[in-house]
Order: C-alpha cells, then structure tokens, then sequence
C-alpha cells in the first residue's frame, strides 16, 4: 500500500514540528510517506465559506495528483487538511453531478480512488509497532509516567459521516495509541469541544477564552499535558495559552512526538523546542521521577530477595 | 351502475356525469346514474329502488375503497333481494381523485376502472355466508394494569379468561410507581386490591412466569400453547413464607423491580405484594444452576430446599407446555423505558453526549419512581444513587430518546410530560430547598386536570421550567454539568445539578413483534401493534379475534391503558354474545371431478384448510382420493388456486373467469 | 388520450417555493420570477430541509460561540424557516459560526445547522461582500490571494495581508520574532511549480458559477 | 391510432398491477388518503393475496396490451394470510425465465412489497415504474403478432421463428 503525504501549508510553516516528527515517527513504524509532488494549499475554510465549489475543487487537485502519483492513500497529518480532503472525497462520491464536473474545473482526469486517512488513523494502524518499540526499552522514560489528555477538537470526530472517528463524542482512538505509548490518558470532559479554530486571527478573544476552559478543564483532570492532531488546536492551545496572564498553560505535545518519545526519538528530533510552552520542564520532572520509581522498585526488589534470602539461611 | 361524487372529493376531478353517461352504453348496463352522496340513505335507497324497478343481477358503486363501504352496498342490494356478493364496489376516490390532477385523465382512468368492475360483476355468482363455531374462553397476554383490566372485564361479562404474564408476578410497571398524576394518589393502593381480584376470580386462570409459545386456528377457534417456564418452587405447596428469600445466600443480584436500584437474593418475590406471592429462583443468577450449567456433578448450594418446610422447592422442575382453545385474543404486552446506553437495538441510537447515560446520579423517570416510592430502596427519600445523598438540585430532561428522530424515535412518549411534572412535586414535597430544574420543548399536558396539574407544579410547587434541548452532561467533580439553552431567554442555561431524571421514551416490549408475527398481526416501524383502523376500530388489530390494549399499541397513561383495555374486552364479549360467527364466503372450492389428488394445495395453504376425501364408485368401493376445503378453516388467499396444477380449485368472489374479465376489459387495442 | 404530465412528489418542498418544477409544466415565464424562499434555496443548494428544525435549542446549547452571538443558531434557523432575509443576512451569527459541527452532530432532526449557516454566509457573500464582519472578510480574501499567488498559503504574508485589511496593523507583531526564533516562519514564499494550473481552478470555478447563476457579486 | 401518438418522448405506457388487499392495496388507499399524486397510467386489479396470481394473469395483460405490469404484496413474514407472498414470490422467480422465453423482457415486471403503512413507498414504485417503462418504449410484440395474418397473406411467408412465439402466446391466451 501507497501512502501519499500531504503536509499542507501549516505543517511547512507555523506547525513545522509536526512535519518533522511525523516524518521521524513514520520510518520507525515501517510507513513510507511520500509527499505528494506540487501539492497546492487545500483552501481551508477560506476557500469553502467563498464558494461551495471552490472549497471542493482545490482539495479535489491534490486528490487527482496522488492519484496521479499511484497511491492508494492519502495522509494529513493536518486536522484541517484532513478535514477538507475526505469532505471532498465523500461529497463527490455522494453527488454525481459534482463527480462529473471536477474533473473539467482542475483539468485533470479523477476517479476520486484515493482513500483519505488522518493520522490518529494511520498511528492506530500501527499501534502493535508501537507497543513494540516501547518495550524495546529505548523510549524516554518519561512517557511512562505521563499523564495526557487527548484533545480532539473538531474535525477529527465532525461532520460524523466524514471523519470516521469511533464515536463522536466518545472517541477513543488517539487514547489507544496514548496507551499503546505507555502513558496513561485521561478521563476529562473537553475532548471533542472546539477551540477556536480558524478565528486564531480574526477572533483572538474568542479564541482565547475557549482555549482556556479547555486547558483548564485538563489540568483539573490531572493531565500533565494535552496532546493535539491539528496545528490550529496547537496553535490555540499552545501560542495563545501561552501568553494567558495566570501563566497556567499546559505543554501541549503532537500525537506524533508523543509516538516519538515513547520510541526513544530526542526532544530535538521531533520539534519539542520549537513549542511556546516549554516542554522541557516536564519531561525533566517526570524523567526524574521515572528514575526514581525505577530505583525505588530495584531497592525493593532488592530487600525482597535479600529477606527471602535471610529466611531461607 | 352508480357513480357517486362524494360531495366534492371525487367530483372535483372526476366529471362523474361523463362517467356515468360512459357505463349507460356498456352492454350489459341497464342502469348508470349519479348522485352527490351514494352512502347516504337516500344514495342508498337509489340503489335498491333501482334492484326492484329493474330485476338488477350485479351492482357496481363507483365510490371510495371497498374497504370503506363495500359492506354498507352490500347491504343495501341484500335489503333490496339481491344477492350482496353480486355487489361490488370500483374505487374511484383513494386511487384516482385523490391522486390526480388532470379532470380529463383522472375522469378516463374512473371509466376505465368502473368498466373492469362491472365486467368483474357480470361474473360474479350468489354466495352464501359462512357461519363458524366460537369457543367463548378468552386469553389475555400481558398482566399489567391493561391486561388486569381487559381479564376482568371478560370474567365479570361472563367469559372464561387465562391471564399469561411472562414476569414472576402480575402488575406489570404500574406496581412500580409511587404516585400517580393528576391525583397524587398511591399506585399499589389502586393496583393491588385489582391484582388480588384477578387471583381470586373464579372465571381467571393465571399464568404467571409463563409466555406464548404458539398459536393456531381462527377466530372463535385458536389453539394456543402457553409455556410455563419452571420456577424451581411448586406452586400448590408454597405458603409464600418467604423462609427460602431469607436463606438464600447470593443476595448480590440487581433488583429489577427497584429499577437495579437495589439487589434480591436468587430465589425471590419481586415485591411484596407479589400476586401470585410465591418466590422464583432466577437460575441464571443461583449458585446451583450456574453450577450445573458448567457441568458440576455435585449441587453447590441447596440453601433454600433445606428451608422450605412444606418441601416446594423444586430443582428439577421443568418448563411444561399447555394448551389451551379460546375463541379470542387480547394483547396486553405493555412498554419498556428507552435507555441511552451505548448498545441499542436495530435502528435506535443511544445518547452519546449524555456520555451513554454512564455518569453517576444520571437516573431513568422509573428509577426515580422507586426512589419516590415508600416501598422502594430508599422508603422514599429522595437519595442519589452514587453516595446516598440528598440532591438539593435536580435537573429533569424531557424528549430523552422521545421526538428526536436522529436517535431513531419520531414519536411523542405522551406520559413523560406529566409524570416529570409530578416528580418536581413529589421532590419539591420531599426535600422542601431543593431546586427542581425542568428541561422541556413543550408541554402536552392534554386530559382532564392535565394541565392544571402542571400549573400546580410550576406555580405552588416551584419547579423550574427551562424551555430548550440539553446538548450535553457530563461530570463535573461531585455534580453533573447540564449544558442547554434557554430559547424563551435566549441565553445559555448551564446548570450544575446533583442528580439528573431522563424522561426516556416509552418504547414497546421487544418481543411484542414475535408475538405479533405469531399473531399475523400488524405493528408499525417501531415494533408498536398496529389497531385495525386508527380511529374506527382501536382496539382491534387485522387479524379477527385478536385484540389489544394499553401501551403496546401507542405510549398510553394508566387511564389510557384501561379505557382501551375495557373496550377490547367489550369486543370480546359482544364477539361471545352469539353462539356463531358470520364469514364472508370468499373461500376455496374444489372441482371434485378434476381434482388429481396430488395435493399441492396442501403443500401451500396456511391454514390446514385442506382434507383428503375418498372418492367411491357406484359399489361404494375406494376408487381414489380429491383434496376438499374446510370453509370454517379457509380464509380465502387463494394460494391453493393458482397452484393447483390441474386448476380444479376456484377462489369464490375472485374466480379466474372474473379476473380474466377484469384483465380484458382494462386493456383492449 | 393521455397527456404527458410531470410526476409530482408530494411533500416535495420546492412546491411551496417557486423552483422550476419538471421542464414540461405550462410556460410561466408571463410571471415575474419571485425570489425563491430562503428554505427552498437552502433545499436546493445543500439537500437540507430547514423545515426540520423544531426550535429545540440543542444546536445553541452546545454551540462554542453562542455566549458571543445576538443571533444564535436556533435563532438563525427560525429566521431562515420565517424567510427573514435582511434580517438574517445582517446578524453577526453566521459570521461568529466557527463550523465547529457541534450543533449538526447532536441535532435530533438532522436539520444540519452548520451547513445552513455555512450556506446562508454564501448566499449573504453573493449579494453583498460588505455584509462579512471587516476582520472574517479580510482573513479570507488575504487567504485565497495568497493561493492564488503562490499555491499555498505563506502565513507572513497572510498576516501581513490579513492586518492590512482588517486594519490590525500591529496584530501579532510582538509574536513575530518569537515565531521567528523557533523556526516557525518562512520568510520566503515556497510556490507550486504548476501555478497557473491552480490559478485556473479558480478562473473555472468562476465560470462555473456564472453559468449557473450563482456568481459571486464581489468578483 | 395508438401508433400516431407515440413518438419516443410522449408514449404513455399502460400499466396493470396485481395487488393483494390487505398490504398495498390499502397501501394504494393510503397513498390517496394522503392526497399523494402520482402518475395515472396504473390500474389496480384486487386480489386477495399475491398468493393467488396465476402467471396466466401477466400473461394475459401483456397479451391484451399492457406495457407493464406491478406485482406487489406484503412484506416477507408480513402477509395477511401468514406465508402465500412466499409462495408467490417462489413462483416468480421461475416465472420470470418464462417471460423471457416468452419475448417479454423481465424489466417490465415489477415485482414489489407495499405494506398498507407505505403509501409514499407505493406512489415511487407507480411513478418508477411508469418512467422505466417510458423509456423502455411500448410493448409491441404481442400487438404485431396478433396484427399479422390481418395485414395480409404476404407477410404469412415471414421467418418461421416468431410464429413459434405466436403459437405460445395463443395458447397462453386460448386458455383464459
């Protein structure tokens, strides 16, 4: 099977951590991305609150392209991506009318065949590898004693016919892959409600106040951080909580560098630096705290076979 | 030849004079007249006038559906001397004036259709009505308040009556409830001296633990076979001491009655007014039975056999089958509350923003009954389930399941409006500083004292109405976020509650579809049993002789339930009131001189209708055998003819030489 | 005997609206075409019947926004049901609708609210540009010139653009170096190699629109 | 006459269906009780079952110049009469190797189950049924068959193969 990247815009710009480790996570677990050759941008929600029609037929081109380019599948890491390109390949599968006018409007021939995967999706495949490569050993110790809440948003689990989530309400697909990590997700009441999205810009205060109740709402949840699949959710959760005056932000952390730590990959690798709330601090806290529990458990181990010992003599 | 305008409704796009003037040419037309009203009685006296005047031998009334007034011509022509089934009706109203536009068209299309009856007619022969035997015993399925009511009324009218309950007990979700609207008046004290009555009524035969297996025959003549499941306890020598209950030592089971809201022991009486008060072991929950079950050799228990003085616990008791003739059927099977959970039956989704109904203290309206009730878990105080306190705000959503299509039910539950109304009073008079939150779209508070009853609760009693859909709950530390929307305000409605109350939907009994098959009965898409007519004949279902009552057929409140279920055991009685019953002769026949005796006719009919005749010659020997129907039997489908293949069977009233005329009287080149 | 005729469907909501009906009905064209209802447009444009919706409030009880709107969506959903068009084309709610599809996941009539406010955007877009709130209308025109410059969008550019346009001059401007630092921000626009065939997507869906009728007044 | 009218756009077929009286039959009633239009090229002939259709029965209304026919009935597990659409529906699955034996293309039997509930569901099998025979054009076979011997001897010397056919068609309708 074929899997074409597609980055999007975000991911070459404001969000580049998230291309870098999604691209350091995928060889690790034996998928081949191949970026689909001059991609164009997919028009976000621009494009589609314009025009119907043109908010179809840009992500309906990078559809044609991988085609073109003989993959069997698509992935955007990119939640809005994502989001644009599976709408668009379930309403031209739905409306034949537009399945015959596409092809006229990008000036390309399109059997829209290309499967549309997010990459919840795609690192859920590959959960087994995961877990393989956890218990190889390798992995930074402190995922183990992490505690995240998967957040959601919107388009990973809305419009419900579209994102293939498990539930949309109740999803549970990124907390398998948290586990699958070895860290431990939460149980928390925000991981479906929206964060802003788009208005990051337009609408800051907005963006703002929703942001807030969702990093609060995690951090009464006892989550040490919050783990996203979508640049605009870490954007607003991140750079916009991050200048929040009570100085109460989470780390927020891609699904793909969480795979990546938990497999061993350095802070660096994977973009951690790259984030407006430090990441550093944390993991060097619980890193600690990981050791210590590991010496703490030797120790007792340890006393154990010595009195077990002492008996026998 | 008739033509009737039906006021305007077929004379507004039919040209009914045209068509009338049409027929007088057509051979065979001696009369071809029209009239505004056909069914009234001078419509009426029209028709048989003109049998009289002209020595008539068919008529046709072009009007509505035979199915609405066949019977009233057919009359009419009997009245006049000629034969009824030489009367036939041609429908020109539900298909053609109603469906049609054009007047040229649909008027074509009435002539057309008039024309193949009358060429139907003029085949048409005398028939005779059939007069069939009625066994006046009834059995009435279901022991809830409508099924009570329904067997008692058939007893005290005469009849003998077996009441099938498929629970240990009789009762049904009435013997739930702790006060009922617009009264306040206590549930079991109305119930149970009802349940007792049934007990004791000389004319009742209970069989409770017990289901339909399978039926057979007609009306006035079924057969049916009825399971008793084993209860383990023999039910001459139980006394109901409720030794065996206190023996028992798995008492961690949850208790149906109290809504899982507490826990019983395996061998029990569901509560204690039980009717009949004798106990059940629930083997599927006994240490002994589960022990069998995987094969133990030896009993792990027998706790509760070493109780029982009288020695009428049984363990090797099995489901018996008896079999019983009635002339009747009522169906009485009752509802069951909708749940938001995650699993959900065919077609219905549950409430995935109510986090599947899995957050704590997010309680069902019959759980809240139980906490209401002073026989319930809690004698009546109001504690929430999760740690026993006393919730000072309770928020109640209505519409939950009910008239939100999206979760697969469009209807309208009907109680659910009320007894939220009265769960705010009883909690307001419970717990004097709690707040009573209602979440509602709109009130359908439509009977006697209804609304007056929920202005009680709104104006005396202080509940809060809040008009608006939740959109989502969810757990908040120690309460439950209600997230909704006040439309009348216009602002958000975000509420902290303790405890929520869901007014679930009122769906019907899963099974109920089985038994309606079994039944041939007809139930609509959400498994409701369908009445035979919607307004003219409620009570009764498209199979004669079987009848239904109460919430199986609509969600129905307790004076709902019982109004239907007197009406069926009326229907019931005046069914028994003669001592046979007239059928229309549309039956098989065989042609005995053509017949091969091959018996595919008994192959195919539905009924058993088919029995083998010796044929003899003059010296009376055995000569061969023919196939013969049993006109009691038959119920006229005609699967037998078209598959004879000697074509020795005739459908009387659809012989092929009428539907050939038909055929060729439609199409002509 | 028989004259062809149309086969009409009853319940069809475009029969109390003024779409065409099958092409061979009487010739109507001696009656002045009437603007079609807001819910048969919505019908037409979408599938959605907005007639489904009861007013149940569920859709603004979850709604992200609804604390900031003086029009929320069960409100646009009325207006739309009422045929209020000035009213509804002017209210700040479909332009605050972040198409977060809470309120089209949970509605229990499949009414679809985000779509209809989605569509009743476009429908306000083809009548009047202006009717967009400055700071929504700016990101979105920054957003597509970028596309249309580049293929892809180049979020310095966008931001200068979009603070142009909105009249945020300074909006961000602190962030800037920050991003900068953490490698957040190219300087330099990367494009798509065939852009004119990009820019033709644009130029296509343009005429595919006029032909149908529906052009975009602010083109 | 019919011939003059019926061009490819304009031809109006004639359609005969079969129904029982206890599902689409009132099911038909429904639909007109709900005031639900629909095309008018369809007659109804009652019967008691779906049961009791002989194939004789379509036989005959194609041979009489029918250009389609309906067949419809209760639903499976749903009949008045507990299992008769069963056995009609068994008995038309070899009918139907009949009707193309016969010269009558299959498509132009709809075979179709309407409870009395779904009048919609009967008006869109009337207006399908009536737009598919539409295009598929009028069902002349029988109609030249018959026309042939009186149109004169000549075309008596025809091929020898649709006389084949005309003698099944004539005994078919002989029988009624």
């Amino acid at each position: 099977m074929s899997i074409g990247y597609y980055p999007g815009c975000s991911l070459h710009g404001t969000s580049r951590e998230f291309d870098e480790s999604t691209r350091a996570v995928a060889p690790a677990l034996g998928i081949e991305l191949r970026e689909i050759d001059d991609w164009s941008c997919c028009g976000a929600s621009s494009a589609h609150s314009s025009s119907h029609l043109l908010g179809v037929a840009l992500p309906a081109r990078n559809l044609a392209l991988a085609e073109e380019q003989g993959h069997d599948a698509v992935v955007a890491p990119c939640a809005a991506c994502f989001s644009r390109l599976a709408t668009t390949r379930y309403e031209i599968a739905h409306d034949a009318n537009l399945a015959e006018a596409i092809p006229g409007i990008i000036e390309r021939p399109f059997a829209n065949s290309v499967d549309v995967v997010n990459i919840v999706q795609l690192l859920l495949a590959h959960a087994e590898k995961i877990r393989e490569g956890v218990s190889a050993g390798s992995g930074t110790a402190a995922v183990g004693q992490l505690k995240v809440a998967a957040y959601y948003g919107c388009l990973l689990v809305r419009p419900v016919e579209v994102a293939g989530a498990d539930d949309s309400e109740v999803p549970t697909t990124m907390e398998q892959v948290i586990s699958a990590c070895g860290a431990t997700p939460v149980k928390w009441n925000m991981a479906v409600e929206c964060c802003g999205g788009s208005f990051s810009m337009s609408r800051t205060s907005s963006v703002m106040r929703l942001g807030r109740a969702i990093v609060d709402d995690a951090r009464k949840a006892g989550a040490d951080a919050i783990v996203v699949a979508c640049p605009m959710c870490h954007a607003n959760l991140d750079f916009r909580q991050a200048a929040r005056s009570d100085g109460d932000a989470l780390p927020v952390l891609y699904l793909t560098q969480l795979v990546g730590l938990a497999m061993g990959m350095t802070p660096e690798t994977l973009g951690l630096q790259r984030h407006f709330v430090d990441t550093k601090p944390l993991l060097d806290t619980l890193d600690t705290r990981a050791h210590e529990l590991a010496a703490k458990t030797q120790a007792a181990a340890a006393a154990k076979t010595k009195a077990r010992d002492g008996a026998v003599v | 030849m008739f033509v009737c305008h039906c006021g305007e409704n077929i004379a507004r796009t039919v040209d009914c004079a045209r068509v009338s003037e049409t027929l007088a040419d057509h051979p065979g037309v001696v009369v071809s007249l029209d009239y505004k009203y056909m069914c009234s009685d001078p419509g009426q006296n029209l028709v048989k006038q003109a049998i009289e005047e002209h020595g008539l031998t068919g008529v046709v009334v072009a009007a509505c559906s035979p199915h609405m007034h066949e019977k009233t011509f057919r009359r009419a022509a009997a009245r006049a001397g000629l034969n009824p089934f030489l009367c036939e009706m041609a429908n020109i109203r539900e298909q053609c004036s109603w469906i049609h536009d054009d007047k040229v068209e649909a008027t074509d299309k009435a002539i057309e259709i008039v024309r193949t009856i009358v060429e139907k007619v003029k085949n048409n022969a005398p028939l005779e009505t059939i007069h069939i035997p009625v066994t006046k015993r009834a059995i009435v399925i279901g022991g809830g308040i409508a099924g009570i009511q329904a067997a008692l009324d058939i007893a005290d009218g005469g009849a003998d009556v077996i009441l099938v309950e498929k629970e240990p007990s009789i009762g049904g979700h009435m013997s739930q409830l702790s006060e009922t609207f617009p009264t306040l008046d206590c549930s079991q004290c109305i119930l149970t001296p009802r349940m007792v009555e049934v007990y004791q009524h000389p004319r009742i035969t209970l069989h409770t633990y017990s289901e339909l297996e399978s039926v057979e025959g007609f009306i006035g003549n079924f057969t049916v076979t009825i399971r008793k499941k084993a209860r383990s306890v023999d039910e001459s020598l139980c006394t109901g001491c409720g030794d065996c209950t206190a023996a028992c030592p798995s008492r961690k089971i949850p208790n149906e009655f109290d809504a899982n809201l507490s826990l019983r022991p395996a061998i029990y009486v569901p509560f204690p007014q039980a009717v009949p008060n004798i106990p059940v072991i629930d083997r599927e929950h006994c240490t002994l039975f589960k022990g069998r079950a995987k094969g133990r050799e030896k009993d792990l228990c027998g706790k509760c056999k070493e109780s029982c003085l009288r020695n009428a616990v049984d363990y090797e008791q099995v489901d018996t089958l008896v079999k019983e003739h009635v002339g009747a059927i009522v169906i009485a099977t009752g509802f069951v509350p909708y749940s938001v959970g995650r699993d959900q039956p065919d077609g219905l989704k549950g409430y995935a923003e109510f986090n599947y109904g899995e957050i704590p203290d997010v309680i069902d309206g019959l759980q809240f009954e139980r906490l209401a009730s002073a026989s319930g878990p809690t004698g009546g105080e109001i504690r929430r389930p999760s740690d026993g306190k006393v919730p000072k705000r309770i928020v109640f959503v209505q519409c939950v399941g009910s008239r939100d299509p999206e979760k697969g039910i469009s209807y309208c539950s009907k109680i659910c409006c009320m007894y939220v109304a009265k769960h705010t009073m009883l909690y307001r008079h419970k717990v004097h500083d709690g707040e009573a939150i209602v979440f509602y779209m709109d009130i359908r508070a439509a009977g006697k004292g209804y609304e007056e009853f929920v202005r009680r609760a709104i104006e005396e009693d202080g509940a809060q109405y809040i008009r608006g859909r939740i959109s989502r709950m969810y757990r908040d530390g120690d309460v439950i976020k209600v997230v909704g929307f006040d439309t009348l305000s216009g602002e958000p409605a975000i509420i902290d509650a303790d405890m929520v109350v869901l007014a679930t939907a009122v769906r019907p009994h899963k099974r109920v579809k089985q038994l309606a098959r079994m039944l041939s009965t007809a139930y609509d898409q959400y498994g409701f049993i369908s009445a035979a007519h919607p307004k003219l004949r409620p009570v009764e279902t498209n199979t004669a002789g079987v009848f239904v009552a109460g919430a199986c057929m609509s969600p129905s409140d307790i004076p709902d339930s019982i109004a239907t279920a007197s009406a069926a055991a009326s229907k019931v009685l005046g069914m028994f009131s003669s001592d046979d019953l007239e059928r229309e002769p549309t039956v098989a026949i065989v042609n005995e001189r053509t017949c091969i005796g091959c018996y595919s006719c008994e192959r195919v009919c539905p009924y058993g209708a088919i029995e083998h005749v010796d044929v003899c010659n003059r010296d009376g020997e055995i000569c061969g055998h023919v196939a013969r129907v049993v006109p009691g039997v038959c119920q006229g489908c005609g699967t037998c003819v078209a598959t004879c293949p000697s074509k020795s069977v005739e459908l009387l009233g659809f012989t092929d030489e009428q539907i050939f005329a038909e055929i060729n009287a439609l199409l002509t080149w | 005997m028989e004259s062809s005729r149309p086969l009409a469907t009853s319940g069809d909501i475009s029969a109390t609206g003024d779409e065409p009906r099958a092409a061979d009905t009487a010739p109507s064209a001696s009656v002045a075409p009437r603007r079609a209802t807001l819910v048969a447009e919505i019908l037409k444009r979408t599938g959605v019947n907005v007639m489904r919706c009861y007013q149940c409030g569920k859709c603004s009880a979850g709604c992200p926004m609804a604390t900031e709107m003086t029009r929320r969506p069960h409100e646009v959903m009325n207006l739309v049901q009422r045929d209020r068009r000035d009213d509804l084309l002017g209210s700040d709610g479909i332009w605050l609708c972040l198409t977060c599809e809470t309120c089209s996941a949970r509605c229990p009539n499949a009414a679809d609210p985000a779509r209809v406010i989605d569509t009743v955007r476009q429908i306000a877009l083809e009548q009047d540009t202006t009717l967009a709130p400055r700071a929504i209308g700016a990101f979105n025109r920054s957003f597509l010139g970028q596309i249309k410059q580049t293929g892809r969008m180049f979020e310095v550019g966008l931001a200068a653009q979009y603070n142009l346009r909105s009249g945020h001059l300074l909006q961000d401007a602190a962030a800037m170096p920050s991003l900068l630092s953490r490698g957040k921000l190219r300087v330099k626009p990367a494009s798509v190699k065939n852009i004119a065939e990009v820019r033709r997507i644009f130029d296509n869906v343009a005429a595919a629109e006029r032909k149908a009728g529906t052009q975009r007044g602010h083109r | 006459m019919r011939e003059m009218i019926e061009t490819a756009t304009d031809f109006e077929p004639r359609i005969t269906a079969f129904v029982c009286n206890w599902c689409t039959y009132t099911g038909a009633d429904m639909a007109g009780t709900s005031r639900m239009h629909m095309a008018s090229n369809v007659r109804i002939i009652r019967l008691p079952c779906t049961g009791r259709i002989d194939a004789l029965f379509i036989i005959k209304a194609f041979e009489r110049g029918a250009d389609g026919v309906i067949i419809s009935g209760c639903h499976p597990a749903d009949c008045h009469y507990t299992a008769g659409n069963y056995h009609a529906r068994r008995r038309f699955i070899v009918f139907r190797e009949l009707m193309s034996f016969m010269g009558i293309d299959p498509d132009r039997v709809t075979f179709s189950w309407v409870s009395a509930g779904e009048g919609a569901k009967w008006r869109d099998v009337v207006n399908d049924t009536v737009t598919r025979i539409r295009e598929m054009g009028p069902f002349t076979a029988y109609h030249d068959l018959a026309q042939r011997p009186a149109a004169g001897s000549a075309i008596l010397t025809d091929v020898a193969i649709p006389d084949a056919t005309e003698a099944s068609v004539a005994e078919a309708g002989g029988e009624s």
